[in-house]
């Protein structure tokens, strides 16, 4: 089989790592390289070490498909651990249909990288629809009976969350007094936070990626308003809060990954600053354990593999995962019905103190 | 009424903002006749590395904006010097696509340095809130428009008594000209290069305080171009009182008419305006006659 | 100098080279283009098809802003147009490819005819500035599109069969894309020498003149940005078909500026300059990548990600040394290194 | 013979030698030698393409602008090398030029112009220029808030020349001061172009397609033709050159030949053969 | 007898300032005629009305007998007009030839889709286009300058490329202003001798303005003088030499005993 030589075995990795996309990516690699790290210095898989090739596609979807064919065709990698954002994700979908390579993604989870299931095609996570959806209703249950206001952006992904509020409107009868969508990167919320106050909005849904929530929180703080905002993990940095500083009083976060401020998230940093260097440390973040469990659940196939390693066998094994831990979310599961492992979403709340998420008492 | 109000103050406030990078670019427009496609990238770098000063040195504020000063001429100045200064009498858009490379080695330089998370500015002050008039505004909102206002007045003071003003349009013209009329094509531009980097470099510092310190704040530049065209791409007064105007025109649209056509508002207003005025309300027409 | 070639009649005068040696160096390039997916990995075919069609889009923009002088930074809402103009097409629509891809052209055509208008009244920069705020309402109106244009979340777009041949084969895509990037030279070296083209060029140069001469700047300006926007949006079905998806992160706004520098690095206005400065532009990155990745494995650095970024500097290195080397883009480069080699002895 | 043209002291402005290269490969001006005195007024003549405006623009530096170049010869003025010297720090020096074809800023007004071209004076003394030019071209006076790109042709030209003047220059590099002028008007710029000599001590180098009128008020001239000086003299000496009067005066016979006369055939000049 | 052009009281008026006043003038085929006046008279804006770059204000340009007010700037060529500029108006960056092709514009009818496949009667087209300018080219004496850019032409040899660019039109009507400027006596014989030869070989009628009075005084047939915008005097070569008027405005005592 294509990237297994009796002593190594070539893993690809596709994701923007350059660019102002890249801190989310830049993480997530270092997760990759973790878990190879560790697994290499146990000796590897079956005697076999791994190596990772990382391809940058700054997002810009040409370059993935070129990197993905790179990847592929040229340094004949054996497995694919990460395939980039949504868009370049959903443009190389044809290519890895075809060749049948093995590939997990934790970036993105656009519905056609799972339904139907393509057969050599994993995701763990969770849309952004369901975790919308998980955060409207927690929420919901800690200020019952408040008007919303509901912000996202005019794109794909604010076009996702919106599904998700509509389905949690739906069950929850929600009253929401302001809804809008803007453009992406758009840096000044002023006259949205304004309307929002104005039509007297209790909580917010910040539908932004990073600083966009930065900027409607502090626009609140300055406007004087005090009412809890919700936001979802794909902008989860510790520098978001950072940015936020006072204003994240009432800042709340959906995620399927642990928060900083529990005991598994300190025990995974400090297995970090052991297998990765000193600069590299301060750039990791959610995206780290997450590309970390993705990774160990695609290499955990290939060892129950054995020393016949093959894309079908590493594909059966993958579809015989079960609860596979990874300590930093919830179990991965798959089955050959179900390539979506989701992952189960929880609140967490902002500490102004520590600038740090801790889980919900 | 008090809904319109405050609308209008947060446009004013983002305004300024802009009012400072539309004056950059039209000073540079005006003694080089090019668009720095840089300049929102230069103001980013420039609030990365007097942040970086302000925190060396204990969170100064002082430092910070005297940091902004320094770097920003010195940037200014090598930018003229070792790059635009070649590009002295070369086709227009050679010399813009050479800016243009300037802010992707800017942008990537500033993504190695300091990485791709968001910093928070920390300035005494700059985020408490005053109440005036029943407006709760920052402070540092307070401080970009009396710097704007300020930067007006100096602007204004500099072109009217000084011949300055009349040679950065000569050298624009007809670099070859000029020079042959004695101005030194080059000094011209290393004040024009030093001036604009330093309005580009407050516009970008305010902007990292008022919301975050990233390597997407170079959007700034793009965004503050309608500002600098509806004003006239080489009128810098003209530029900086527009981005005022371009600011509270936005937030009306979005507190009045759909918060998505907010962010394109000022394209579309310019697209208006230059059917009208097809060099910007201030800008200098150009002369064509056979 | 040359010698040796004698003109017998005028019409041998508009032939596109008179040397019997280019004849056979075009030909020898033709050749090994074609066989190219034969002997290349999929991963080199796939970087050609990426320059071939990229070039069909950046020749569009060569008769608009290198013919006419009218400078778009806006191009790549006629990239997304043509391509959506297709995707809908195919998918909402149910067309044939072929009316799918003439669509892809008129589309993009019938839009540069309402960008053109403001062209005759404005110039230089104003008008760039222009363009570009099109690129922002054209992106807002697809997100807008509801299921139509699939919104945010873009559309698929399987590779087409037609008259039998299956292009999601990468080779076949190759082809389609050669071909048309051929047709596309062709056309836009015929405008370069006929009518059409010295009508473009007059207005760049001087627009009261070409009026004096009969030119009509309403109708040729018009005209350029037709023909301009109809090879770009062309090229938008393409790159569609390439990454199999329609959806506007796949055409970032930098596109558009990266195809002007493509036309300025490679030389403005000239044909050869628009194909050399597209290999150029579109190989950097892998080029850099490359070079990265040898230079890390030489000195056996472990390449911190971060550093990955030197990639980005060293892009915008190449287009600023190399416009500072020649602002007549490596065109110029070419031209005086080809003069070393024929006049080196006499210099003068 | 003595040529009183060619006093003893120092010329104030030398050219030995000079080549100018265009392109890297076109060569306008091949061994280009002449010297200017104080107080002279020195005329370059030749035909279309000689080389007359090169010489101007190496003087006053500004080839690079249309990437021409120097490759051989210096050029002297007043103890300095201007080979490798701005254009700025030319005129500093007191050497102005006059280019070719006006080249005003076409959106700034006439008085706008004229205050670019004293960019080095002060306030005062930008002031009496003013006046001084104003007085010279009372024209300009009544247009002088005109935007300069509207003026006719010969306002322009007026424009161009007292722009040059706004400097105070030492020396004046006029090319073709007379171009587009109705007689009237060149009679007057050739008059005052003599006044200021006489009366100013401005040394003027002269590039002049009317003989006519440069020989009448030069103490020499050069005669180019393809990049090289072909013939030099004084004014008067030329004057009485049988082939300077056919080429450069039209005159045969003694008469000025009417331009109907011409013949369909080209003639040669013999200095060329 | 009927006028090729005829000037019928055009006004021009640009803010204030009245560049034509009230004029009047007319052009008959065959003939060479001239416009002078002192400098900012109006001469050249007389052009620029005359051959569509301007409207007049008030009055009537008619062409071939046909009123002119209606048409586009851009349809002058076609109907028979050549002009070139006092300021120089070329194409820079082209070749020479290149310039003179373009002055073909309008005897070429290709569509843009044939000029696009370039075949048939494209390209028979573009090939009689290349003779006809080869023909100028020789006809000028520019052979030299054929392939040089025009940007690169010293100012003498940019006139006759626009000289060239006008004939290649094929212009029933040639408008030359100043023409001559910038040329020495020798250059100037020649373009007194091409003017003649436009005339007599090519049946071109030529309308000049120009301040060099050997020029006009020995080409001319009619002479109209204008200043201040109004028309102050016409007639014969001799009339004119003899106006008082004109001597004041104009001419100055000295030119008139020089030519
Ligand atoms: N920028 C340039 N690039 C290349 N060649 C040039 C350039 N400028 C001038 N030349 C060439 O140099 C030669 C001399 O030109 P120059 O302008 O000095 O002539 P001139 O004597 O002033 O003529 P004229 O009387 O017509 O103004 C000409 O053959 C011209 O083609
Ligand atoms: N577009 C314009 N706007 C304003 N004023 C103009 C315009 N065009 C010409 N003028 C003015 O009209 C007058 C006549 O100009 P014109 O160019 O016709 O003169 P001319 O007779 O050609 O002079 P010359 O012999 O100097 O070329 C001038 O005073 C000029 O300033
Ligand atoms: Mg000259
Ligand atoms: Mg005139």
């Amino acid at each position: 089989q294509q990237g297994v030589t009796d002593t190594e075995i070539l893993i690809g990795e596709i994701a923007p790592l350059t660019g102002p996309a890249s801190v989310g990516s830049v993480a997530l690699s270092l997760g990759t390289k973790m878990a190879v790290a560790e697994v290499n210095a146990a000796g590897g898989i079956n005697g076999r070490k791994i190596r990772v090739i990382s391809e940058d596609d700054g997002y810009v979807v040409t370059r993935a498909v070129q990197a993905a064919r790179k990847l592929i065709t040229s340094d004949k990698v054996f497995a694919l651990a990460a395939i980039s954002g949504s868009a370049p994700s959903v443009a190389l979908l044809p290519m890895l249909k075809e060749t049948g390579i093995p590939a997990i993604n934790v970036l993105s989870f656009p519905d056609s990288l799972h339904t139907p299931v393509v057969p050599n095609i994993y995701v763990a996570g969770a849309s952004h629809q369901d975790s919308v959806e998980a955060l409207v209703t927690e929420l919901n249950k800690l200020y019952p009976n408040k008007k919303w206001a509901v912000v996202t952006q005019d794109d794909e992904l604010g076009s996702l969350m919106r599904e998700g509020w509509d389905r949690a409107q739906a069950k929850y009868k929600l009253n929401v007094v302001y809804k809008t969508a803007y453009r992406r990167g758009q840096k000044d919320f002023s006259a949205e936070m304004l309307s929002a106050t104005k039509a007297g909005a209790e909580v917010l849904l910040a539908g932004g990626i990073v600083t966009e929530n930065v900027a409607m929180v502090k626009e609140l703080e300055r406007l004087g308003s005090k009412i809890p905002v919700g936001a979802t993990w794909i902008g989860r940095y510790p520098s978001a809060l950072q940015a936020m500083g006072s204003a994240a009083g009432n800042f709340y976060m959906i995620d399927y990954v642990v928060p900083e401020g529990s005991a598994q998230s300190r025990a995974f940093y400090s297995r970090a600053t052991k297998l990765l260097p000193e600069d590299d440390l301060k750039r990791v973040n959610r995206y780290t354990p997450v590309a970390y469990a993705g990774t160990k659940t695609l290499i955990e196939a290939m060892r129950r593999c054995g020393k016949a390693l093959t894309w079908a066998c590493t594909i059966k094994e993958m579809d015989a995962t079960k609860d596979m831990e990874t300590s930093v979310m919830a179990p991965i599961n798959f089955t050959p019905k179900s390539h979506f492992s989701r992952q189960k979403l929880s609140l967490m709340k902002a500490n102004v103190k520590t600038l740090e998420f801790e889980p919900l008492q | 009424m008090r809904y319109t109000l405050e609308l209008v103050y947060s446009g004013v406030a983002i305004g300024a903002i802009y009012g400072l990078m539309a004056m950059a670019f039209a000073m540079t427009y005006k003694a080089t006749g090019l668009l720095n496609f840089a300049q929102g990238e230069l103001g980013m770098l420039i609030a990365y590395i007097s942040w970086s000063i302000s925190t060396a040195l204990g969170s100064s504020t002082w430092a910070l904006v005297g940091g902004a000063l320094l770097s920003s001429i010195v940037l200014g100045l090598l930018i003229e010097r070792f790059i635009m200064r070649k590009m002295i009498g070369q086709p227009v858009f050679s010399a813009v696509l050479v800016t243009v490379g300037l802010g992707v080695i800017i942008t990537s330089v500033v993504l190695m340095i300091w990485g791709g998370e968001q910093q928070r500015v920390d300035v005494q002050y700059a985020s408490d809130i005053v109440v005036f008039a029943g407006l709760r505004m920052r402070v540092s909102q307070i401080a970009v428009i009396v710097v704007l206002l300020l930067a007006l007045a100096l602007t204004h003071v500099f072109f009217r008594y000084s011949r300055f003003g009349i040679a950065m349009r000569a050298v624009a013209a007809d670099a070859r000209t000029a020079s042959l009329m004695g101005i030194s094509v080059s000094r011209v531009q290393a004040v024009a290069w030093a001036t604009s980097s330093v309005l580009a470099g407050l516009a970008g510092l305010f902007f990292a305080v008022s919301f975050e310190l990233s390597p997407s704040i170079f959007t700034l530049g793009l965004k503050s171009f309608p500002a600098t065209v509806f004003g006239g791409l080489d009128a810098v007064i003209g530029s900086g009182a527009s981005g005022i105007f371009i600011g509270v025109f936005e937030n009306l649209v979005g507190g009045y008419v759909a918060p998505l056509l907010k962010e394109i508002a000022g394209f579309l207003m310019i697209l208006v305006i230059l059917m009208v005025r097809p060099f910007g309300m201030f800008g200098q027409k150009d002369i064509e006659r056979v | 100098m040359q010698s040796g070639h004698f003109k017998q009649s005028f019409s041998e005068q508009l032939d596109l080279t008179d040397s019997s040696a280019v004849r056979l160096w075009y030909a020898v390039v033709l050749a090994t283009l074609v066989a190219l997916p034969f002997v290349a990995s999929p991963y080199v075919t796939g970087f050609f098809t990426t320059v071939l069609f990229t070039l069909v889009g950046v020749l569009g923009l060569n008769v608009l802003t290198g013919f006419t002088g009218l400078v778009s930074l806006g191009h790549v809402a006629f990239l997304v147009l043509g391509g959506y103009a297709y995707a809908i097409a195919t998918v909402r629509l149910g067309l044939h490819p072929l009316p799918a891809f003439a669509l892809a052209g008129v589309v993009p055509a019938v839009a540069g005819l309402v960008v053109g208008v403001p062209s005759l009244r404005l110039k230089g920069l104003y008008l760039a500035i222009t363009t570009l705020a099109f690129t922002f309402i054209v992106y807002s109106l697809i997100l807008a599109g509801g299921d139509f244009t699939g919104s945010g979340r873009g559309l698929m777009v399987p590779r087409p069969i037609i008259f039998g041949i299956d292009f999601s084969s990468e080779r076949a895509l190759y082809w389609l894309c050669l071909a048309v990037t051929l047709l596309t030279l062709l056309g836009v070296l015929n405008i370069r020498r006929s009518r059409l083209g010295r009508a473009f060029i007059a207005i760049r140069d001087n627009d009261q003149a070409a009026v004096a001469m009969g030119i009509s700047l309403t109708k040729y300006k018009l005209l350029a940005f037709v023909i301009s926007s109809f090879l770009t949006g062309i090229s938008g079905a393409l790159m569609v078909l390439f990454i199999n998806f329609a959806n506007v992160e796949g055409f970032p706004f930098l596109l558009s500026i990266e195809a002007v520098a493509i036309l300025i690095v490679g030389g403005i206005g000239s044909v050869l300059g628009t194909v050399i400065g597209t290999i150029f532009i579109i190989s950097l990155p892998e080029v850099s990548t490359q070079l990265l990745g040898a230079v890390s494995a030489a000195f056996g650095w472990q390449l911190n990600s971060v550093a990955l970024e030197i990639k980005g500097i060293l892009y915008g290195c190449a287009i600023v040394g190399f416009l500072m080397l020649d602002p007549r883009g490596l065109v110029g480069l070419w031209i005086d290194l080809k003069r070393l080699w024929t006049s080196r002895p006499m210099r003068y | 013979m003595t040529d009183h043209t060619m006093p003893a002291g120092e010329p104030l402005l030398a050219v030995n030698n000079l080549q100018v290269v265009y392109g890297g490969a076109i060569e306008a001006l091949r061994d280009v030698s002449f010297e200017v005195h104080p107080g002279q007024i020195v005329a370059l003549l030749g035909a279309n393409g000689a080389g007359k405006s090169t010489v101007l623009k190496a003087i006053s530096g500004i080839l690079d602008f249309e990437d021409g170049k120097i490759e051989k010869g210096e050029i002297r003025y007043a103890g300095a090398q201007l080979g490798r010297m701005t254009a700025a720090n030319i005129v500093g020096r007191g050497l102005v030029h006059v280019p070719e074809g006006r080249r005003l800023f076409a959106s700034m007004t006439v008085q706008e112009n004229l205050v670019v071209g004293g960019h080095h004076r002060n306030r005062a003394g930008l002031g009496d220029s003013l006046d001084y030019v104003y007085n010279l071209f009372p024209r300009l006076l009544e247009r002088r808030a005109q935007i300069a790109g509207y003026l006719s042709g010969g306002e322009q030209q007026m424009v161009a020349i007292g722009r040059a003047l706004m400097s105070k220059p030492r020396i004046l590099a006029l090319d073709e001061p007379g171009l587009g002028l109705a007689p009237l008007v060149v009679n007057e710029i050739f008059e005052r172009i003599r006044q200021l000599s006489r009366d100013e001590k401005l040394t003027i180098l002269l590039v002049e397609q009317n003989a006519m009128k440069a020989l009448a008020i030069a103490d020499r001239a050069y005669i180019m033709e393809n990049g090289r000086v072909m013939l030099t003299g004084s004014s008067a000496d030329l004057k009485d050159n049988p082939d300077v009067r056919e080429f450069y005066l039209g005159i045969k016979s003694g008469e000025v030949q009417s331009m109907r006369d011409v013949k369909h055939y080209k003639r040669r000049k013999r200095w060329l053969s | 007898m009927t006028h090729l052009m005829e000037a019928r009281g055009v006004v021009k008026k640009f803010g204030g300032l009245t560049a034509v006043n009230d004029v009047s003038l007319h052009v008959n085929a065959g003939e060479i005629c001239s416009l002078i006046g002192p400098n900012g008279a109006g001469k050249t804006t007389l052009f620029n009305l005359i051959s569509g770059v301007l409207r007049p204000t008030t009055g009537e340009v008619f062409f071939k007998e046909k009123s002119m007010a209606r048409e586009r700037p851009e349809n002058y060529a076609a109907a028979g007009m050549g002009r070139t500029f006092q300021n120089l108006a070329l194409f820079k960056h082209s070749t020479v030839i290149e310039n003179l092709l373009v002055g073909r514009h309008t005897h070429i009818k290709s569509n843009p889709l044939e000029s696009i496949f370039f075949m048939g009667r494209a390209r028979r087209e573009e090939a009689a286009a290349r003779e006809r300018v080869e023909q100028i080219v020789e006809f000028l004496e520019i052979e030299s300058l054929r392939d040089k850019i025009v940007g690169s032409l010293s100012y003498g040899q940019q006139k006759r490329v626009e000289l060239g660019r006008a004939l290649a039109s094929d212009p029933d009507l040639l408008l030359l202003d100043e023409i001559v400027a910038g040329m020495n006596r020798e250059e100037k014989e020649d373009i007194a001798r091409f003017i003649l030869d436009i005339r007599d070989e090519l049946g071109i009628t030529v309308l000049m303005i120009e301040h060099d009075m050997q020029v006009v005084m020995d080409l001319s047939d009619r002479i109209y003088v204008l200043d201040f915008g109004c028309l102050i005097a016409t007639g014969t070569p001799a009339e004119i030499m003899n106006d008082p008027a004109v001597t004041k405005a104009y001419l100055g005592e000295e030119a008139v005993s020089d030519a």
